[in-house]
């Protein structure tokens, strides 16, 4: 068996991010405050003692040249990860992510590669205000060239940015801010790696499916276990990456629960779950037994005050009450 | 300069630094949320500012914003208020401490995304020439930001255009952890303006008075149709970026040593030593200030929270 | 009955400018090459040397400053027509339109407006290459405070437009390159609008319901041509609006014929169609006949060569297939 | 330099012209279809910074890249394969005439979002100075280009980090139909560079020597570790902007003037002047590159489009 420890989300990111660093020397990270300050979420502290002012670059407030600069960095051969400090800056850099980063290699026919790792916490709940509580991760989804990837656990979060930093093509890779305390158990080896581009049931169950990803695999979570006191046993899959999307998994556990949920923290409107609604319509048609709920974050820009921000996201009670509708 | 402006001035200073010191209090005690940049050490600079304008004359600037809405006289309740997310809030309670604004007061907010509310500096300037009203816009950002192309399509666009737009860069030294050497390719911001050809001065952002006649000129230049004017104030926040900054990032000799270089403090002595006002008149306008704050924050405490309802409004003028 | 007159979409967009130009001394234009060159499209012909220099602002090369200017300008009391040349550039000014634009009301409690309307120009099938070929417009429809429009017809195109300009929200206004010469008959009234919101029936039919909207109405009226030749009566549903999104004509349809395809131009993953095929099922799920169909563009960044390109690229024979795989 | 090396820049300024004379040719016929951006008139620009670099340092353009092209060294044959959009194109028919590279020869593409290819090239010479390597990337833009964020922010950068890159500004009058006065804070670009602490110069963009000159110079100073130049590089298209330019922006008063300065012209004159070739020679060479350019459409016009299953290859390196 392998052996694992109980850590953090912030821990397993940090660990990533260090072990990677310590194999190979190409692997360096820049963004703002990342270095002197130890990142704002502490992701990084104390890499910069460790690795030096090289290798923990710490950036003007300049989100173009970060992410166009590690385009550039990735193209000569260094294996850059990118911070934007928050995914709402990732707007003021969004050239450079789809159609430099996710077009590079096509556009010159193979030519060239990207391998860059763009990290960006994003996600609501903190009364950051709405142009900084944004979870607009199905927009980075929809350019095919990019790899979208969304851990929702320390196990996935830490063997996922290992395989995002090794992989050879532009890694958008999303974290969520509300979830640096997440504990789960997580391998002891330093290669063990998730394969990108893979769904995974993270609670079997036989009644209902769950779809879900990063905020949204918390909440579900959380509704399991009170459905499970009412003898209500949902099968969560977490769907990790976005594109390219697994949905082999959701498709297999749909078979055996016709029924679906899919949770996001995003918008409804045009967000992940309207993909996946599509997509399991199409695939699995005749396993429908009721029509599939999506729950979602309202459509508004996020307020400031705690009550409607709340009110405004989608909660542990939402999850339990779209199950209810479906059963 | 009248003696009542004088005394307002102090007033204001004073009541920056007292709402911001109980704001402190209030986040530390948890009921504020989110985000709170403190503009404690950097009150002359918008006071100064907001003392040179006209009515007609918007001001912009970014998330550390307080300094500015009480200058402009937006009340401590609401100001409060919004800090504590309540319904009587300037917003209503939507924008928290990034978001203050009265419009009715020309002060057209603080901005959240870093350099992004230049270009709409520049924007406003442009409505004010079109219309042919003798407003300028005021915009304010901080040294970090001269870093962001935000920066550069604004104020080129200023240029381009010869639109009625004083520039001004709070120069704190900082953009959160990161000293100007380690951001900018020039250390001394203004020479940036050259670039533009855009005429410049640096001030000393501790004398509001040095900031109000830096500012009275450049908005004389800009209202002769001369186009936009750049200033670089140069400052200190006392504080940390924002509540829960480690402040790694510089010694506490450096904070000291400005801290000695106090706003109010220079412009107390100055009052005093010109017999402009006396010891017995700042203190009475102290107590004043901690009256008003401490009457302020029972306001907001005591204010509702939003209804349910203000969830769904506002998102379209319809 | 109301007086029409036949004519392009380039002259119904232009005519919309030009009659709002001259009714609202606010309303004016900006861009790059809007002025002297006459717009890249040839949109804003002999503007400039109409309404002159004040109103017809050629801009430097700085979409952030274009859209960031018009947000200003808006909130100062104006109405402007900002361009971007193409919507691959609205990256560039990404987070003018979605932070700024689009929650500036909002944040402030109201206090502000932001009458802006961002024109752009999107689409494929030029040989424009990967990054001057997309047709993204699903992403802008994601945020909550924008308002998203994208015609068809020169009908919809001049009434939509002229709506949008006198809107005092944000709209992106999005136009279509190969169909600025599709013709059509447009009312001739000066103060014929179109109301935003509204989705339309183009053209009625009893077997299926097509559900499109811009480019994908140009294909599925060509396919509906066809297949009527084979008995086969397609409705065609019109969306012209993203956001908000007026499901109710579509519904009503597919309540009638049971069976839908979604045509849109753009990427299938995470696209328009999603959305609306997840509504549909949604809304209606009782009067679901078959599995709903999308047709929509292959997920590869457009290639410059032309075969390829239009493999790429939804087409008639697509919609036709799809329409058959439903009935 | 040798008279090899002459005859050898001669050759490419002339294998420019021909292979995009040829190339509106084709795209009048239909066979080139998107955008074509040509860069007669310009040639001794791309040629000077080529002659002048090592190969050790990069280059990398905008979409106005066929002259870029043929001067690293790749084949008429590749060049207009890629613009007809054929199999043995440079970009495999992927990219066509916006989008030409040879990552073998250190060309790193044309690039279609204005402005763009800066921040990128920043992170390119960051990737040299990562690996201490001696080479430095050769980044040209337009005028139009310095007016965009991305300018700001890759320029800044590469002072900040001192990376080894030469900035360098085709300045031809132009972007698109607007002068540089219309869009630019200031008409002479190198002033922008004073504004990062940037060296810079500006240099005679129709004299292909003085080009080298200048760039050998800047090279230097960059490979000394003295991090980036900025050469502002005095130009003109002879053409429009690009197929089917109206041109209403400019006289052709204006034009002809400039084409009396024609670089290919100026070079021939100072070849023979310099006794460095003779006019028989020189003929001899044009002839050559007339018959290359007539076998290259050959082999590009018979070369096979790209495969069906080309159209999912490349998304991801998988
Ligand atoms: C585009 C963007 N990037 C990053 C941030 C995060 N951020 C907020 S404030 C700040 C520092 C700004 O420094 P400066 O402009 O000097 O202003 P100061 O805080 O010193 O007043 C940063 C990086 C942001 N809000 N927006
Ligand atoms: C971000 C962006 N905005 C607009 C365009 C459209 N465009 C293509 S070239 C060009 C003019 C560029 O002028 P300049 O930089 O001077 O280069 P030149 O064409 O003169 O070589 C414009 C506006 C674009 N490709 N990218
Ligand atoms: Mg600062
Ligand atoms: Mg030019």
């Amino acid at each position: 068996m392998t052996e694992t420890k109980r850590i953090t989300m912030r821990e397993a990111i940090s660990q990533a991010l260090w072990e990677e660093m310590e194999r190979d020397e190409k692997v360096f990270i820049m963004g703002e405050e990342i270095g002197v300050w130890g990142g704002t979420y502490a992701v990084t502290k104390g890499f910069y003692d460790h690795f030096g002012p090289k290798r923990v670059r710490d950036t003007p407030i300049a989100e173009a040249a970060i992410i166009g600069g590690g385009v550039g960095a990735a193209m000569a051969g260094l294996r850059p990860v990118a911070e934007l400090m928050t995914i709402n800056f990732a707007f003021v850099a969004m050239d450079h992510i789809v159609n430099e980063a996710a077009k590079m290699r096509y556009m010159f026919g193979g030519q060239m590669s990207v391998p860059l790792v763009i990290r960006a916490v994003g996600g609501g709940g903190r009364q950051l205000g709405a142009t900084h509580s944004q979870t607009p991760d199905v927009i980075f989804a929809h350019f095919p060239g990019l790899t979208v990837v969304a851990p929702g656990t320390p196990y996935d979060a830490k063997g996922l940015l290992k395989a995002a930093i090794r992989s050879n093509d532009p890694v958008m890779f999303i974290e969520h801010s509300t979830m640096y305390q997440t504990r789960g158990e997580v391998p002891v080896d330093e290669d063990y790696l998730v394969p990108i581009g893979t769904s995974k049931i993270q609670r079997p169950g036989r009644d209902v499916t769950i779809v879900t990803y990063a905020k949204g695999l918390d909440l579900s979570l959380k509704a399991a276990d009170q459905l499970a006191k009412e003898g209500i046993e949902v099968e969560i899959v977490d769907l990790r990456t976005l594109r390219p999307l697994d949905m082999a998994p959701v498709l297999e556990s749909f078979k055996r629960t016709n029924r679906a949920v899919v949770v996001e923290e995003g918008w409804r409107s045009f967000g992940v779950g309207s993909e996946v609604v599509s997509r399991i319509y199409e695939e699995a048609f005749d396993y429908v037994d009721a029509p599939i709920r999506r729950v979602a974050q309202t459509e508004v820009p996020l307020p400031y005050n705690q009550a409607l921000e709340q009110m405004a996201l989608p909660q542990v009670a939402d999850v339990i009450a779209a199950v209810k509708e479906v059963l | 300069m009248e003696k009542q402006n004088h005394l307002d001035i102090y007033y204001q200073m004073v009541l920056i630094r007292r709402v911001e010191e109980r704001a402190a209090e209030l986040y530390q005690q948890g009921k504020i949320g989110g985000f709170l940049h403190l503009y404690i050490g950097q009150e002359a600079v918008s006071t100064g500012l907001v003392a040179a304008r006209q009515p007609q004359d918007r001001i912009i600037t970014a998330y550390r914003d307080h300094g500015v809405a009480l200058n402009v006289g937006m009340s401590a309740n609401v100001v409060i208020a919004e800090l504590l997310g309540k319904a009587t809030g300037s917003s209503k309670g939507k924008g928290g401490s990034m978001h203050m604004a009265d419009v009715e007061k020309n002060f057209w907010g603080g901005h959240a995304i870093v350099g992004a509310h230049l270009p709409i500096a520049a924007g406003m300037a442009l409505g004010d020439q079109y219309m042919e009203s003798d407003g300028a816009t005021i915009c304010m950002f901080g040294d970090g930001a001269t870093n962001i192309g935000f920066f550069h399509e604004g104020v080129n666009l200023s240029k381009v255009w010869n639109l009625p737009v004083l520039w001004v860069c709070e120069n704190n030294q900082y953009g959160m952890g990161t000293t100007i050497e380690r951001a900018s390719a020039v250390s001394e911001i203004r020479q940036k303006a050259v670039g533009y050809g855009i005429p410049n001065e640096r001030v000393d952002g501790m004398d509001v008075m040095a900031v109000r006649q830096a500012t009275l000129k450049a908005l004389e230049h800009i209202r002769n149709g001369n186009g936009p004017y750049f200033l670089e104030i140069m400052t200190y926040r006392f504080r940390g970026h924002s509540m829960g900054d480690p402040e790694r990032y510089r010694e506490s000799a450096e904070i000291k040593k400005w801290q000695e270089n106090d706003p109010i403090g220079i412009y107390h002595a100055y009052l005093i030593k010109e017999k402009i006002a006396t010891t017995k008149e700042l203190d009475a306008i102290d107590e004043q200030v901690v009256e008003e704050v401490q009457a302020a924050v029972q306001f907001a405490e005591s204010s509702p929270d939003p209804a349910p309802e203000a969830l769904f409004e506002d998102v379209y003028a319809g």
